[in-house]
């Protein structure tokens, strides 16, 4: 069989003659300009090497040109994009990794193991900078879960983060999941990783120091996942099933390992250069690591490690096999390098050589088998600026009137729909499953804003949150991008942090439609701005191209991963209402906004419209003064209001303990448009009676319109707008609702 | 009627589980042995005389949800 | 007193127990690991939780061989105080030093969140500090505490009093009898799948697990008492 | 040589997977399918042509490890 594969592999010629190539998604043009670098035909380990080098994954040919709009820089700002993730200062010599990545594709085909090594691998980016992880996060996307292929992804995509992150011991934190047929055949899954990191332990994947030996360590090569960074590039077709052999297995157990060991060999100070094989891995570890120190590298593929026989240097070099990392050290050091490798029980061999002539040379079985400029692997990819178009379902929402609907009169039925949808409803079916508490630091776990995860030995914790409603940003990009940054920011805020920056995951369809590479602009236009505005630059990120499905592409999705500091344990607050007669807030302006929302969705069944407006000074104004509020030890609950608006905030706001509320509230708009609207730059508060006030003096010295809305106590949810009773419930009742949507369904 | 179901892993699929084993084996001194894979055995009684009938449920079983064809490999053997 | 806390490659709660001892009664306390082969200087040995060896095969089951259990079976047959928890608990079970087996929960899937405990015997070497039939909220974390003795074992743990733990409200693995915990007929080596090192700080939710910690404390003063006080 | 290593979980003990793949298999209209159990099929390749000692050795490393006889039984085949 191997050899039968060997004697296959395609002529030089051949290559050329029957354009081989462009089944690894390599142009006409891509290929004669990898003949102009080569300075002659490629054969079929470079066409390999290269195709996955060049491919959208690895060289962001499509998105590059956009992701330079991104702010990346701050003070704080350590390591911007570019290195395996992001790194973030929180003072005393401390800093913080993080970083998110998709596993959509594999997701689709196999989702226990797609999402499993997608964990896996955002693991590896984290520790192979130092940085010890402490916290997981995620953000998925499914159809309707009425959909039976939809529940099975369902399952095992929450089987596969769950059964990666619960053995590795990182504790999943937090994450969202939505629904939508949008998503349908084309689940996202994307995975944040954070890490904790000393300053001075920072590395960097290069290839440091001419004629160092380079070292392969991690479980032997198969023949997993050949091309699954090119896989990662396309549509998802019928083909696909015909390309399974792009399924790689996950093993928690040996990344553990690995990731003991790393640390502890990076703590020991041999390490000149250290990078992880993620996507066409040994591929592109090697040469992004030869590139980034201006050097060449030898590989010598007899050396490296393998679990299947008769393996060629096409099949070594694509092979997208999980849990290995590649470093340089000094010869010196080899024999320490290996003893701390083998307490861990694993083997590292010494498989190359750094060299000074920027080439990358392959050798198998006594003879030079591949030779090429690192450069053009790396940096010489071309970039395309592709071609953008307003689409038509754009400029058609402009006219659509989302307060057309007839008024909802049953509030406490609307009230129950969308606590009952199961995007807006509870996840504790889905974070019941992960571990969130192993490493004894969460604080807050899954079911408020944001995660907070105390940083041990210090008054400090990072707060944590991922976000994006693909819904807004399908119905306005620019608008939707600016708010998942600033919904972010808002979840941050109200858990007691200050936002820090972001790592973001440009899930979207396929940039080869003017459409799609229009809402791709408007939604980096919109982060960035946002990111300014709140000063949370981007550290690091992800693209995700060609989401699509036989309907054609899913809802842009933009997904916001940020960290938040937490300068003192005291501030550490929830979402929770805590004791009865607590004072009720509502901050910010309400306004007939229900384009994109839960409300639309589950009682109107339409997605259409515009989404509701953000300004950025005034959400930048009501996030400094929450902040303050908390700070001052005024807070007793926050908690941001986002999809399903004032009803369902105060609604969860009230689960937590069980605590009723009444509520009675006049605003200027219709109560169901009121209630369900989803306007930005709002926060809801609560304070002990005898801290009311001060709330109150200080939200107005801030200039943020603050409305008294009502009082905690009781076991119903009472609220009456404009003096007529709304919505009138059992909290229990509502509860229940929201607890079990997503159960029931998966019965 | 019995059947007995054997699902095992493709055999270019990594099986992380048999090579942990195979680890724990020579560690406890069984060093002769040389692979271990590792996969399910199940036993499925099926009220049913039709033999080809089972024969085709059994298939679907399988393709359906016995196994995850993706990663695994099955077979199958009615009795009685 | 000098605790030591195992680490098997795969242990993940190993820290956590660590820095459980350390703010819950300040003790000495160390890692030692799997390759150990000398237990003495410690006085007890906890398991922690985690996924020993990928909990490939059955959790606990290739751990059981690693050559520090050697020393384990020792210190426990020497009187000395043990305790497993989680994967530490499947460790014990395996190894024959607990009675009963741990297999998957019956929900089939891995279950995280606090539950509520009767403490069934407080006379242990770790339970006493509590008052017996005390409730407690201690979080668990696992996929396999269906815990599992045939009907005559079961009947022998409960004239010895070796339950240590049942669960209180909903039984949230299909463990037989409600069993969250037990010991062994001398009460020096438990058990339980709930982990009391998550719940040793308000902040951690709950402070309900501190007291196994002061427990073993005060039985290995009250044995060391008489000694220095003769 | 290689053996196939069977472990099924003992007839009085609880079988919470087997019970929910029947029940998953009712829903999937399976309804013929009146029990499953479901164990562990392993092979396992061991370097010796001594039949003799294999055996002896298969038994002893069930014992110790593949399988736990407090709620499980083993059985084994060699070939070849
Ligand atoms: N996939 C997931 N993994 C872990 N936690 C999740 C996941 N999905 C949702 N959660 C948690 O459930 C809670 C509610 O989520 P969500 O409704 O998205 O919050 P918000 O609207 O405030 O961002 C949050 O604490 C979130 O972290
Ligand atoms: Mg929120």
């Amino acid at each position: 069989m191997a050899q039968q594969l060997a004697a296959k592999e395609p002529t030089v010629e051949q290559i050329a003659e029957q354009k081989i190539y462009k089944q690894f998604g390599v142009s006409d043009s891509e290929f004669e300009l990898i003949c102009e670098f080569l300075g002659r035909k490629p054969n079929y380990t470079e066409i390999g090497v290269f195709s996955v080098m060049w491919s959208e994954h690895c060289a962001y040919k499509n998105s590059k040109p956009l992701l330079r709009r991104f702010p990346t820089t701050g003070p704080k700002v350590l390591m911007g994009p570019g290195e395996g993730a992001g790194i973030v200062d929180i003072g005393d010599n401390q800093a913080v990794a993080f970083k998110i990545e998709s596993h959509n594709h594999p997701s689709a085909v196999e989702p226990y193991q797609g999402a499993a090594t997608g964990v896996g691998g955002i693991i590896r980016d984290i520790f192979s900078m130092g940085a010890r992880p402490i916290a997981l996060l995620n953000s998925l996307r499914f159809g309707k879960l009425d959909n039976e292929r939809v529940r099975y992804l369902f399952t095992h995509v929450v089987g596969g983060i769950a059964g990666y992150g619960n053995c590795i011991g990182i504790p999943t934190v937090a994450g969202e999941v939505m629904f939508d047929e949008a998503y349908e055949g084309n689940p996202l899954v994307n995975a944040m990783c954070v890490g904790l990191i000393d300053h001075d332990k920072i590395q960097r994947g290069v290839a440091k120091g001419v004629g160092n030996p380079v070292f392969y360590v991690g479980p032997a090569t198969g023949r997993d996942g050949i091309h699954g960074a090119t896989f990662a590039s396309e549509d998802l077709t019928a083909e696909s099933e015909a390309k399974r052999s792009a399924v790689q297995v996950g093993d928690p157990f040996m990344e553990k390992l690995v990731m003991e060991a790393t640390l502890e060999l990076i703590d020991s100070g041999i390490v000149l250069g250290i990078q992880d094989m993620g996507a066409a891995g040994l591929t592109c570890s090697s040469a992004e690591m030869a590139s980034k120190a201006g050097n060449g590298m030898e590989l010598y593929l007899d050396e490296v490690p393998q679990r299947e026989e008769g393996m060629t240097a096409y099949e070594m070099m694509l092979s997208e096999s999980q849990e290995r990392m590649l470093f340089v050290t000094e010869p010196q050091h080899e024999e320490q390098a290996k003893a701390i490798f083998a307490r861990w029980g694993l083997h590292c061999a010494k498989v190359g050589k750094v060299t000074d002539d920027g080439r990358l040379r392959l050798f198998h079985k006594g003879e030079q088998v591949a030779d090429m400029p690192v450069k053009a692997l790396v940096d010489d990819c071309p970039i395309y600026d592709k071609p953008s178009k307003v689409p038509e379902y754009y400029l058609q929402n402009g006219s659509v009137d989302t307060t057309r609907y007839e008024q909802v009169l049953d509030l406490t039925g609307a009230l129950k729909k969308v606590l009952g949808s199961p995007s807006l409803a509870s996840k504790e079916w889905v974070y019941s499953q992960y571990d969130y508490q192993v490493r004894t630091s969460t604080a807050v776990v899954p079911g408020s804003d944001a995660a907070v995860v105390m940083v041990r030995g210090t008054r400090k914790a990072l707060a944590m949150t991922t976000d994006c409603n693909g819904r807004y940003v399908y119905l306005d990009p620019e608008v939707g991008g600016k708010i998942a940054v600033a919904e972010a920011a808002r979840n941050i805020v109200c858990s007691g942090g200050e936002p820090l920056a972001i790592t973001d995951n440009l899930n979207f369809g396929s940039p080869e439609k003017p459409e799609v590479f229009w809402q791709m602009e408007r939604a980096v236009d919109g982060m960035s701005e946002a990111c300014r505005v709140l000063d949370t630059p981007v550290i690091g990120g992800n693209v995700s191209l060609y989401n699509e499905n036989v309907k054609g592409a899913i809802y842009p999705t933009p997904v916001v991963g940020m960290v938040g500091l937490v300068h003192d344990l005291d501030h550490i607050t929830t979402q929770n209402f805590k004791e009865v007669g607590d004072v009720i807030f509502l901050l910010g302006e309400t306004k007939a906004e229900i384009g994109g929302s839960e409300f639309q969705y589950a009682v109107h069944g339409v997605t259409e419209g515009r989404p509701p407006e953000i300004d950025l000074a005034v959400e930048r104004g009501v996030q400094q003064a929450v902040l303050a509020a908390i700070r001052a030890g005024l807070v007793a609950s926050a908690h941001d209001l986002s999809e399903g608006g004032l009803a369902a905030a105060l609604a969860e706001s009230c689960f937590g303990r069980g605590l009723g509320a009444s509520v009675e509230w006049t605003p200027n708009l219709r109560p169901d448009l009121a209630l369900f609207s989803e306007s930005q730059s709002r926060i809801l508060l609560s304070a002990k009676p005898e801290k009311a006030e001060k709330l109150a003096a200080l939200l107005k010295e801030q200039g943020v319109p603050a409305t008294r809305l009502g009082t905690v106590g009781g076991d119903r949810l009472t609220i009456k707008v404009a003096g007529h009773t709304a919505i009138d419930a059992p909290v229990e009742e509502l509860r229940r609702e929201w607890k079990e949507a997503i159960p029931c369904r998966m019965k | 009627m019995k059947a007995k179901v054997y699902v095992t892993i493709k055999e270019n699929v990594l099986d992380p589980q048999g090579n942990a084993v195979q680890g724990a084996l020579h560690t406890l001194g069984f060093g002769e042995v040389s692979k271990v894979r590792i996969g399910k055995f199940m036993e499925v009684e099926l009220d049913t005389s039709d033999r080809a009938q089972a024969e085709e449920q059994l298939k679907s079983m399988c393709e359906k949800l016995l196994a995850n064809t993706v990663v695994e490999d099955y077979r199958f053997e009615l009795e009685g | 007193m000098k605790f030591a806390v195992l680490v098997f490659p795969g242990s993940n709660c190993d820290l956590d127990m660590f820095h459980a001892v350390q703010d819950t009664v300040g003790q000495d306390v160390d890692y030692v690991w799997h390759t150990a082969t000398d237990l003495s200087a410690y006085d007890a040995i906890l398991v922690p939780g985690g996924f020993s060896y990928g909990d490939y095969l059955r959790c606990g089951s290739i751990a059981r061989f690693a050559p520090v259990m050697a020393e384990v079976y020792k210190a426990a047959e020497a009187g000395k105080f043990v305790l497993g928890v989680c994967n530490g608990f499947q460790i014990l079970t395996e190894a024959g030093l607990l009675p009963g087996a741990l297999i998957r929960n019956n929900s089939l899937k891995f279950r995280c969140h606090p539950v509520d405990l009767v403490v069934e015997n407080a006379r242990t070497a770790f339970t006493n500090a509590y008052a017996q039939g005390e409730s407690v909220r201690i979080p668990i974390a696992h996929g396999e505490g269906n815990y599992y003795v045939d009907a005559e074992t079961l009947e022998q743990l409960k004239k010895n009093n070796q339950i240590v733990f049942r669960y209180a409200g909903e039984n949230p693995n299909g463990s037989i009898h409600n069993i969250a915990g037990v010991c062994n007929e001398r009460g020096n080596v438990v058990g339980m799948m709930p982990h009391p090192e998550r719940a040793v700080s308000e902040l951690l939710g709950s402070k309900d697990g501190a007291r196994m910690f002061t427990s073993v404390l005060n039985a290995w003063r009250e044995r060391h008492g008489a000694a220095i006080g003769r």
